[in-house]
């Protein structure tokens, strides 16, 4: 990290000097710049070291979906198996079968099921649900707020390092040999599996320890929000990324340790057989997937509402306008929140009783609602606004496409008799990737291409940016939406080998899987460019108007800020804050912070 | 002057924010209602105690059954209140932030999302097929390794349990072993293992079937154990006031109305029984079945 | 009786989908239902494939009203110069209501479609067809009311392997049949972990749980009359003709709950009889031990009946053995039977397959059949080291005949002349199979 | 007119004063009334998970008993209602002490205050003794142990293993809450000795004091879960 210094916000005569430099500013040497990193209790550090963790986690996820994909480019297990007991990796059928393939269809059975669990566990618990909240929240959430950090620093700093440690003990697992269960650990498989082993408990214990980083984060926001607003921001001028990052904490908080009690029973019942979720002593194997999407359908709220977070700031933002239906936008998060708690049967209507199932649904219905909310108040926020056509933008459009796909899809999964055609099918693997990717990962890499500037003053290539966006996009769609078509056709998931008739999706698909490799690596290599050569950031690129933008430096100070923000506005008053605009082609900024900031004696001094 | 203007909008926005409360959770509370409130936590142990006593003494008294539910909701009615008085005045959530005790409350309605639905599953399984809630073999399936049991072949690390057997039927096959075993090198019995022997015994006499050799053997013994027996089985047992271990006639355990479940029209697969409550505008008897010719 | 029910159901279900075929006539609807359905064949099909079709058009038309005004005012609206930007409100209280409530409505309508559809596949008639499957890792067995289990397989992967030249990719999976126009009830449950039977042909799928039972039910159509041999499932004749009318061709089983290493190669195939041609098979399915003898045996009619180790065979295919024990000297899950006969075979807590394993049998061929014997009814006992402990136990599930075939058939992959069991499991009372008899 | 208050470092004491009169609040915050209110939400969020945490053993034992009601009520049988009853007593004595704790610290008694804490530690491993020695290790010898440990043959319902099961668990990671707590008042003791708390600053043991509760509230449900029901 060179040193950076774009601030042009005025230095104030200050005791502690070293407040006042970018965040980013190196320690003399290298050594204590590591100490200084790994021992900070900065929430832009934290932030910024969670963002690398995940973007690494990504890359390892994706790289695990990739072979995934490989492995079905053909009918038959193709890209991993033993012969003569080293693991070789053949690209097509026909080597396959000519140098014996079926000479061990078991550890090529066994390798595709360790990579999906391997790409599943990685992308959910070390990727999505820390994504957004624990980078771009952690970073930016006390800066909306006008606070110095977050409520508890060293908590945040704890919640840090469970994290790592908790990716140590997952990747630990698959290195000593991986383990087969699905992400979802579904009982008695995941009992009975790999008996004798401990890769199976290792893992367990990974997702374990996860979730109690989650469980901190989360807590660490709520208090952050309740407490460390700035003088003058009540509740309904905080930035709505603001009230997503309170909704998916209010989730984490109360549905996170149900999957703590859920794992360590399941830790109990592998080591000691206790017998809850094991038919063969009386105990129930839906119970655990009861236990288990207690957690795992308020988590996917998690998931989604980060990302529903970053839309409503970059629609916003690239519009300059005030997000339509404000209130709204900021309830149904709340909404969002709440009913995630009541639906979780959906996943289960192939095997609860019929009356549960009943009420599931209708509950499930229930959700489409404030999503539905959300979606069309960012449409009707295109409205007269002045959109902006750069790559965050693209990003919103790209997410509002492909969430709308994901959310529709919704509605075929959760009527009834549809669902026991299309459950556990490719129909639900397209659904929920084009939620979760589609929404989720794409909302991040808009997010972090929208404040990429801020993090680390430097800007990056607009065109290599929409260049990402649109590989990414085409990719995207080629890769999933084909598997719309077989699940429907009747494609179980998790399969290693298939039947012919799904042959051409399958191609399809895995084509895609390449296209979207190459968008992700042109927005790697932007993003290195811009590190290295990008030109220098101003404080307000986008002429956005909440505090990170108005009011600190980019890259921010250590303090955050100067002096003590005072909300005066809302974080979206365009129209009043904002000089109107007067000539065609002129596009006034807010005004800079110096004009606006007010210092005040602070309460109970 | 736009100066002064934002400096007072800024204290008066301060001011009002709900939750920045100051005085909250600074109340000190006197000794005094902090050693009420225990009493009263002491009383409502002893209630939550005595309830059941009463319940057991009542339901010998007058014979009469008390639905298990009775003492379930009673017992944890108290649990309520005691938890609530400690949550109020210990924990001080009655001086506190009130958004402190609204995040109690959301965790109880959590909570009881969680038992609710989860329990309206497992409790309505049976709602169309009588089958569908009910095991295939009770206290579950066998064929699986345990870890060897007292009296298991020697060297063995595990045992297999044969299939379609529970582990509980297990625990008396293993018992059955050791017992004879011990009988067999003139050993005394565990009194579990004596218990055990003699409930055995009703058992097989209850259904006139004959007694295997180790069972006739501690009849001509069971005289030795006549203090253990009488302990365990009897009326007076050390063991708990109302607690008894096994199938005496006379004990006093509250009757609930429960049985045990039958599971013999699930064992097998069934061709045509466990389907006589199959719901249809012309529901047959079992048996009349089409595929069944 | 179950043939005149049957009449009324095809009855009632011609007249339906005539009905709804009459409400299709929108050429987009039909060609949109090409593309994402395959034709159904039960009597759910009409209402799952109705909705199905009705919640697309919700999300096309939901998409278009999104995407066209994003896509338009993306453009318009653009930042670009000669652009004003203007204000607009900032809310719209009946806009906003107004996006509640219709969602509102729709969402009611399908959850209400959708529950009524469910429910005709969880309640059965009291006249069902009830058919007893098991699943287990990785494949189903299925059992008769007439005590029948599946005579036939299929390899999946037919069409495009040369079964002559090339191992399979897939192993064999069972065909189960089922009466056209009768409602089936499947009684699910499995020995190990969770399954779940899905019948995307038929538009259902129910999980199978070990030790509980659970149903599903559907009411066949469309009998596949025309195939008459194993294995015209992958013709393009068939093929063809399925996509025209939906009928003449087979429907998979899959199983649809991650169960483990072969779960993909966890099938059957389902074949939908007219009602005659069900009975027929059943009943020749019924007997079809009845059909192998031991060497030189004939049947009461005089009829030469088949080798023993051909019992063995079929055992191998229909019993599922085929998942994981190769014929071929592949190693699966478990150890390939060629061969294996009378190898040097190691336990994996010591020991091995040798004289003296069982008290009283003096030679190796007869501790060989009991251990052939042992290992299908108490898998755990003697574990093959090197393999894991996962093999579920064939007890109840498989007749001593069967497994007399079994050990017939090992013998003969090992190359034994003779293909009777010698020393053989202590016959059951009556039996005379398992005598060890003189060789020739 | 001030700027940022960022020289109150919360660990800036004064050589001849007391740590806790000489406490300020972290630099973040503004008030020290704001960070009492910080802490004590982030304290009652925690303890909500925690509450969730236990929910699914309550969860385990709710679904269990209306699938099995006949194991759990021979089960319960089988536990000694007496040792339970002084273990709650034992918990709701270290519960008010707890709280007297609270008030010392509250009103400057650091003498009451370390008393407490130590009455508390006390009690807390009297509770695990009890536990240990009175009830785990007679049921160990008995083999009234979880699943596939079992070997207790004089059962009346064979589902009987799944309440040895339930049982374990519950009092199980009970018993690792109230280690841990007893750890954290071995901690509060050490700073309580050093004259750490006061009344400007009691944070920690307000909120030590608060996990000791809900490991008793805790309690109080599975006492007549476990050993009372019939």
């Amino acid at each position: 990290m060179a040193s950076i210094s774009g601030t042009n916000v005025g230095a104030h005569g200050h005791d502690h000097a070293h407040h006042d430099e970018p965040y980013l500013t190196p320690k003399s040497s290298l050594w204590a710049t590591i100490i200084d990193w790994a021992t900070t209790i900065d929430h832009k550090k934290i932030g910024v070291m969670y963002l690398v963790a995940v973007l690494f986690m990504f890359f390892l996820g994706g790289v695990a979906a990739l072979a995934v994909r490989v492995e079905l480019l053909e009918p038959t297990r193709t890209v991993t198996t033993t012969v003569n007991g080293e693991t070789t990796v053949q690209i097509t059928g026909s080597v396959m079968h000519s140098v014996g393939m079926a000479t061990d269809m078991a550890s090529a059975g066994d390798w595709y099921n360790k990579i999906f669990t391997l790409h599943g566990l990685i992308m959910v618990f070390l990727v999505i649900v820390p994504s957004i909240p624990a980078s771009l929240g952690n970073f930016l959430m006390p800066l909306m707020l006008g606070a110095k950090d977050v409520a508890f620093p060293k908590l945040n700093l704890a919640s840090w390092y469970i994290y790592l440690f908790g990716s140590f003990f997952a990747i630990a697992s698959a290195v000593v040999g991986g383990v087969d269960t699905g992400w979802t650990f579904y009982t008695p498989y995941s009992t009975i599996t790999d008996a004798g082993h401990w890769k199976v408990v290792f893992m367990i214990l990974a997702a374990f320890i996860l979730g109690f980083s989650s469980i901190l984060t989360g807590l660490n926001f709520i208090v952050t929000v309740h407490k460390l607003r700035a003088p003058g921001m009540g509740w309904f001028d905080m930035p709505l990324f603001v009230w997503g990052m309170y909704g998916t904490s209010l989730i984490q908080v109360l549905a996170t340790p149900v999957i703590g009690i859920t794992l360590l029973l399941l830790i109990f019942e592998r080591l000691f057989h206790i017998g809850i979720f094991d038919p063969r002593m009386g105990g129930d194997p839906v119970l655990f997937q009861h236990f288990f999407w207690f957690y795992s359908h308020p988590v996917v709220y998690v998931m989604i509402l980060p990302g529903m977070a970053i839309m409503s700031e970059l629609i916003a933002v690239f519009c300059r306008k005030k997000v339509f239906g404000y209130r709204a936008v900021a309830f149904s998060s709340l909404a969002i929140a709440a009913i995630a708690f009541v639906v979780w049967g959906h996943h289960l209507f192939t095997s609860q009783g019929e009356v549960a199932a009943a009420v599931f649904s209708a509950l499930t219905f229930l959700v489409a609602l404030p999503s539905a909310v959300k979606v069309f108040n960012w449409v009707a926020t295109l409205y007269k606004g002045s959109i902006d056509l750069k790559t965050p933008m693209w990003y919103a459009l790209g997410f509002l496409f492909l969430f709308s796909i994901g959310g529709l899809t919704g509605l075929f999964l959760g009527a009834l008799s549809v669902d026991l055609h299309l459950h556990d099918t490719y129909f639900v693997v397209a659904h929920f990737h084009y939620v979760m990717m589609g929404g989720t990962i794409i909302a991040f890499i808009g997010g972090i291409h929208m404040w990429w500037p801020k993090m680390f003053g430097k800007m990056y290539n607009e065109f290599w940016g929409q260049t990402g966006f649109w590989l990414v996009f085409i990719g995207f769609n080629l890769t999933f939406f084909p598997q719309f078509i077989m699940g429907v056709h009747g494609m179980p998931r998790r399969y290693a080998s298939y039947v012919d008739e799904f042959l051409i999706y399958h191609q399809l698909s895995t084509v895609g899987s390449w296209v979207l490799l190459l968008g992700f690596l042109v927005h790697f290599f932007n993003f290195v460019h811009s590190l290295a050569a990008g030109p220098k950031a101003p404080p307000n690129p986008w002429g956005a108007l909440t505090l990170e933008w108005t009011d600190a430096a980019s890259p921010p100070i250590t303090h955050n800020f100067h002096h003590e923000p005072v909300v005066t506005h809302g974080p979206y008053d365009y129209d009043d804050v904002v000089p109107a605009q007067t000539k065609p082609g002129e596009f006034p900024l807010p005004p800079k912070a110096e004009g606006r900031t007010v210092h005040v004696v602070k309460a109970g001094h | 002057m736009a100066h002064a203007a934002s400096h007072s909008a800024a204290h008066a926005a301060h001011a009002a924010h709900g939750d920045h409360g100051h005085d909250h959770g600074h109340i000190v509370i006197p000794q005094r209602t902090l050693l009420v409130v225990f009493g009263i936590l002491l009383l409502g142990t002893l209630a939550t105690v005595a309830a059941a006593q009463i319940e057991v003494w009542f339901a010998a008294t007058f014979d009469v059954v008390i639905p298990q539910w009775v003492n379930v909701a009673v017992a944890l009615s108290i649990a309520a209140v005691k938890s609530t008085v400690v949550a109020l005045y210990f924990m001080q959530l009655r001086y506190d932030n009130p958004f402190n005790s609204l995040v109690v409350v959301f965790t109880l309605f959590t909570l009881a999302f969680f038992l609710g639905f989860t329990m309206l599953d497992l409790g309505s399984r049976k709602a169309l097929y009588d089958y569908k809630g009910s095991y295939v073999t009770a206290g579950g399936q066998g064929n699986i390794s345990v870890p060897a049991r007292p009296g298991a072949p020697a060297g063995a690390e595990y045992e297999t349990i044969p299939a379609g057997t529970s582990i509980a039927q297990f625990a008396r096959i293993t018992a059955a072993r050791q017992a004879e075993q011990t009988l067999a090198n003139g050993g005394t019995l565990p009194a579990q293992l004596a218990v055990f022997c003699a409930q055995e015994i009703q058992r097989l006499q209850a259904d006139g079937k004959p007694l295997p050799p180790y069972l006739v053997k501690f009849e001509q013994v069971r005289e030795q154990y006549a203090a253990i027996l009488a302990k365990k089985m009897g009326h007076g047992h050390a063991d708990s006031a109302h607690a008894e271990q096994g199938a005496s006639a006379n004990h006093a355990r509250v009757r609930t109305g429960l049985t045990l479940p039958e599971f013999s029209q699930h064992s097998s697969h069934s061709k045509d029984s466990g389907h006589s409550k199959d719901a249809g505008p012309a529901a047959t008897p079992a048996g009349d079945n089409p595929a069944a010719k | 009786m179950g043939g005149s029910f049957g009449n009324d159901s095809i009855r009632a279900r011609k007249q339906f989908s005539t009905e709804a075929q009459a409400m299709n006539t929108l050429a987009l609807d039909s060609w949109l239902r090409d593309i994402w359905l395959k034709p159904g064949n039960s009597n759910l099909a009409p209402s799952v494939d109705g909705l199905f079709m009705f919640i697309l058009w919700v999300c096309i038309i939901s998409f278009i009203i999104l995407m066209v005004p994003m896509c338009w005012w993306a453009f318009k609206y653009r930042r670009r110069p000669g652009h004003v930007q203007m204000r607009t409100p900032n809310h719209n209280t009946f806009l906003e209501i107004t996006w509640v409530a219709v969602p509102l409505v729709i969402v009611t309508i399908i959850f209400f479609w959708g529950f009524h559809g469910y429910m005709h596949g969880q309640i059965a008639s009291s006249q069902a067809e009830i058919i007893n499957v098991e699943g287990k890792k990785w494949n189903w067995t299925v059992t008769y009311a007439n005590g029948a289990g599946s005579g036939e397989q299929v390899y999946l992967d037919a069409k495009r392997i040369d079964e002559n030249t090339v191992s399979h990719a897939y192993q064999a999976v069972p065909i189960i049949v089922v009466p056209e126009g009768r409602p089936v009830k499947f009684m699910l449950t499995s020995s190990d972990v969770i399954h779940s039977f899905y019948i995307p042909d038929m538009r259902i799928k129910m999980d199978v749980f070990p030790n509980r039972k659970t149903s599903l039910t559907f009411t066949p159509t469309n009998a596949d009359a025309a195939l008459d041999q194993a294995g015209s499932l992958y013709t393009s004749a068939a093929d063809a003709k399925a996509a025209a009318t939906g009928k003449g061709r087979d429907h998979f089983i899959f199983c649809a709950e991650y169960c483990g290493t072969f779960h993909s190669e966890m099938a059957a195939i389902l074949r939908v009889l007219p009602e005659d041609e069900y009975n027929a098979t059943l009943t020749e399915w019924a007997n079809i031990e009845g059909k192998y003898g031991f060497n030189g045996e004939k049947d009461k009619a005089g009829q030469q009946l088949l080798p023993m180790w051909q019992l063995g065979q079929w055992v191998h295919k229909a019993q599922g053995c085929a998942t994981c024990h190769s014929v071929d000297g592949s190693k699966g899950s478990g150890p390939s039977w060629k061969g294996y006969y009378g190898t040097e075979v190691n336990f994996a807590g010591g020991g091995k397959v040798a004289v003296g394993l069982y008290p009283g049998l003096r030679d190796i061929e007869s501790t060989w059949d009991n251990y052939i014997r042992e290992s299908i009814l108490e898998p755990a006992k003697h574990i093959h080291e090197g393999y894991p402990n996962q093999m579920p136990t064939y007890a109840g599930k498989m007749s001593e005949r069967q497994i007399n075939g079994v050990i017939a058939y090992m013998r003969y992959l090992a190359g034994k002349t003779d293909n009777i069991p010698t020393g053989g499991p202590k016959p059951a009372a009556g039996s005379s199979e398992a005598k060890p008899e003189a060789k020739n | 007119m001030t700027s940022f208050p960022v020289e109150n470092s919360g660990l800036g004491a004064a050589a001849d004063r007391p740590y806790h009169e000489t406490y300020r609040q972290a630099e973040h915050f503004r008030t020290q009334a704001d960070e009492f209110d910080a802490v004590k939400l982030g304290v009652w969020l925690f303890l909500a998970t925690e509450i969730l945490l236990f929910s699914g053993l309550f969860v385990f034992y709710g679904i269990m008993r209306m699938l099995h009601p006949e194991a759990f009520i021979h089960g319960s049988s089988l536990l000694d209602w007496r040792w339970g009853l002084l273990n709650t007593l034992v918990l709701l004595y270290s519960s008010y002490t707890v709280a007297s704790a609270v008030r010392c610290a509250q009103v400057g008694d650091q003498k009451g205050l370390q008393r407490n804490i130590l009455i508390t530690f006390v009690m807390g491993l009297l509770f695990l003794v009890i536990k240990f020695v009175f009830e785990y290790a007679p049921k160990y010898a008995e083999g009234k142990l979880p699943g596939f440990w079992y070997s207790y043959p004089n059962w009346e319902s064979p589902y009987e293993p799944l309440w040895w099961g339930m049982y374990w668990g519950a009092t199980g990671v009970h018993a690792s809450h109230v280690i841990i707590g007893m750890g954290l008042f071995v901690w509060l003791y050490i700073r309580a000795r050093k004259l750490h708390f006061g009344p400007k600053h009691y944070n920690a043991v307000e909120g030590v004091g608060l996990y000791w509760h809900i490991v008793d509230v805790v309690w109080i449900f599975l006492f007549p879960m476990l050993y009372l029901i019939h």
